[in-house]
């Protein structure tokens, strides 16, 4: 039986992120199993929804049946299962992987780093490169949608509709109450998060995610209007771009200081203080990138969707005429 | 307003005490400037009034809860008994009760109230009426006999 | 004991799983989800204390938070419009009956 | 004083993972969505009530503690929240509860409302 509501897909969708998080955590992957929980059971979940909404509900029906595709899937997977069976043991002390540069990440990231969650002092220190990548990546991916979404600001700002159904806020009393409540605590937890990276798990990609997710939260309770008089669409954009080039900059600093791109002893005379210096700069410019591109995704598409709306309210009106 | 903006800051710094379970000069000031943001942000997003901040409610709040614990208690032994005896003992009933609360917290405690004691859903909430669908209709009986009402509207009077 | 409850949480989560694949209306789904994410919550609590690493609640706070994000966000969308219109979903009770 | 907290913790934890349980039997047995409502509502009050103070006994430090109380109070919070907003879009969308007769008879709410009434308030 094959799903065609694309709703219910999402559902199942969700399930799979809150699994694999499980997973995760019995793995004693800490860090993964967070971003997991952040992002696979709740920002996706919440922009397939936006797009959901923009798209329609059903799976279009397709003629033929996809029965090369499938095939293909299926090759390609027992080849991938083929291939696991050349791979170390898991857990082997001989493994590749834990003869390389992991034994130098458990020895030395303490004298050298000094940061007590490990993976913390690998992706933002040792590996500082590769995730200024993964946040062009992100910067990218928001500019993509940006470029693809935009409306026109002149075509929204000519005629407000007249019957689009308002937001939660008036119906639900019961949400508009606990989500009162609770944002201010989402919000600090997101900020906690940020902070924490060092010590537990977390850092910038989690908290921007989590404080995305509450405040497209309170654009979907309160209405478009009154999120985009909290921070406006112009403030967001310029904000995910100054995140990379805060991020940038901190290496920029350490070329002119006279060391290698992103090596954070040279930021400050003592190399551990400036090692610290220089994670906390980077999550923070990471944080701010990833809360301005998921919102600007949101934003994006739901103005498509109001302006898809507009169209459809004003051209019986011209028939009419 | 001035009131609930101290609240809350009170509450966060709590909060993020409670969590944070570090206490060095760096981690405190950005801990500060952390809930100072939320509060702005807040502020701008209008969510900081009495609503969010009952403080109104709170000396009464806790006989209210003892009260509403001992409730939920009794239920949920009702309703696994109904779960391990399985479909034949259940009545399902849907009915629309009469409340008496006037503010928006009040029906919000109640509506709450009712769905948090297990074998009744506040399906809809409307002006002065509770749409509840019951497991058992006995537990609905009980509902209206409007003790919970009662203690409510006794929560709300300062 | 703490073994027992995390396998019994287990359990519980199989039987949620299979309530979310059986439907059959959307809001089964939903309802399966939800009470998925509760246990989910507390078999993160309960696995940080078997393998002694209680900074493992953080995550379950995170999904206690994300859980009633998702959920007021599927149900924004559901009060649009799109939603009335097709109600095949709400066909197999009406079968039932 | 060992002894105490690891049997009241233990008690705790047995009956909060067999209410667990038995909700997801609930939501399993039960007949339609409004009465598996009922059921994981068990799960989500006495359920994760139950479990979570079985942990708080057993938690090394304060910090433990406090985040443990936090998840309650969030979930004590959000689970009635969730669980009215999920009946209500049911309802509204047009799902009827299955009724026994006498109930059937007291409302005649459902099908007259169906759909209208978001558009209305």
């Amino acid at each position: 039986m094959l799903l065609k509501d694309l709703f219910a897909v999402t559902m199942l969708l969700s399930i799979y992120g809150l699994l694999s998080a499980t997973f995760f955590v019995a793995m004693d992957a800490v860090d993964v199993a967070f971003t997991e929980a952040s992002v696979g059971a709740g920002i996706s979940t919440l922009l397939l929804l936006v797009v959901i909404s923009v798209t329609g509900r059903r799976e279009r029906r397709v003629r033929h049946k996809p029965y090369a595709a499938l095939f293909v899937v299926i090759l390609t997977s027992m080849l991938l299962v083929f291939g696991t069976s050349d791979m170390p043991y898991f857990g082997s002390a001989d493994a590749p992987i834990h003869n390389h540069v992991a034994p130098r990440y458990l020895n030395d990231s303490m004298q050298e780093i000094n940061v007590p969650n490990i993976v913390t002092a690998v992706l933002a220190s040792y590996r500082a490169f590769d995730t200024f990548g993964e946040v062009v990546v992100i910067f990218t991916a928001g500019i993509g949608v940006l470029a693809l979404m935009s409306v026109s600001s002149k075509a929204l700002s000519k005629s407000q509709p007249l019957n689009r159904p308002r937001g939660l806020y008036e119906q639900h009393l019961v949400i508009r109450i606990v989500a009162k409540t609770l944002f201010p605590f989402i919000f600090l937890f997101a900020l906690y998060v940020q902070f924490h990276g060092d010590f537990g798990p977390g850092g910038g990609f989690q908290a921007g995610v989590i404080f995305a997710a509450a405040f497209i939260l309170y654009a979907m309770l309160f209405g478009l209007d009154a999120a985009t008089k909290v921070i406006k669409p112009a403030v967001i954009e310029l904000l995910a771009a100054l995140g990379v080039l805060l991020y940038g900059s901190v290496g920029i600093v350490t070329l002119l200081n006279g060391g290698n791109f992103f090596d954070y002893d040279y930021l400050l005379a003592d190399p551990i203080a400036g090692q610290h210096l220089g994670i906390l700069i980077i999550e923070l410019g990471v944080g701010i990138t990833v809360t301005c591109v998921m919102i600007m995704i949101c934003f994006g598409f739901s103005l498509r969707r109001r302006a898809y709306e507009q169209k459809v309210a004003i051209r019986p009106k011209e028939g009419a005429v | 307003m001035k009131r609930h903006s101290i609240s809350l800051f009170c509450v966060l710094v709590a909060f993020w005490l409670l969590n944070s379970g570090h206490y060095g000069f760096l981690l405190l000031a950005l801990g500060i400037i952390s809930i100072s943001f939320v509060l702005y942000l807040t502020h701008r997003m209008d969510v900081v009034d009495h609503e969010s901040q009952p403080l109104h409610l709170t000396h009464k709040v806790f006989a209210y809860h003892l009260w509403l614990i001992k409730e939920i208690f009794h239920s949920n032994i009702d309703v696994l008994k109904h779960i391990w005896r399985g479909q034949l003992t259940i009545t399902p009933t849907l009915k629309t009760i009469k409340i008496s609360q006037q503010s928006d917290m009040g029906k919000v405690i109640y509506a709450n109230s009712i769905t948090l004691t297990p074998g009744t859903i506040s399906v809809d909430l409307e002006n002065d009426e509770i749409l509840v669908h019951a497991l058992d209709a006995s537990s609905l009986e009980g509902l209206e006999l409007g003790e919970m009402d009662k203690r409510i509207s006794k929560l709300e009077q300062i | 004991m703490i073994i027992a409850a995390t396998l019994a949480i287990f359990c519980a989560m199989i039987l949620a799983i299979s309530r979310a694949f059986m439907g059959p209306t959307l809001y089964d789904r939903i309802l399966a989800v939800n009470s998925l994410g509760t246990k989910t919550v507390l078999l993160i609590a309960l696995l940080g204390f078997v393998m002694g690493r209680p900074e493992f609640l953080d995550i379950a706070i995170v999904y206690a938070l994300i859980n009633f994000i998702s959920v007021i966000a599927v149900l924004r969308y559901s009060d649009s419009n799109q939603f009335k219109e097709n109600s095949s979903e709400n066909e197999p009770i009406g079968k039932e009956r | 004083m060992d002894l105490v907290i690891s049997i009241s913790s233990g008690i705790c934890l047995l009956l909060g993972s067999f209410i667990c349980v038995s909700g997801s039997i609930g939501l399993l047995r039960f007949p339609d969505f409004y009465t598996r409502m009922h059921a994981t509502s068990v799960t989500e009050t006495s359920g994760v009530a139950l479990i979570l103070i079985g942990l708080m006994i057993l938690s090394p430090d304060l910090l433990v503690f406090a985040k443990l109380v936090m998840i309650l109070l969030l979930g004590l919070l959000i689970g009635p929240t969730t669980g009215h907003v999920l009946a209500k879009a049911a309802y509204h969308n047009g799902l009827k509860p299955k009724l026994t007769k006498s109930g059937n008879e007291q409302s005649s709410v459902p099908s007259s409302e169906r759909g209208g009434d978001i558009s209305k308030s």
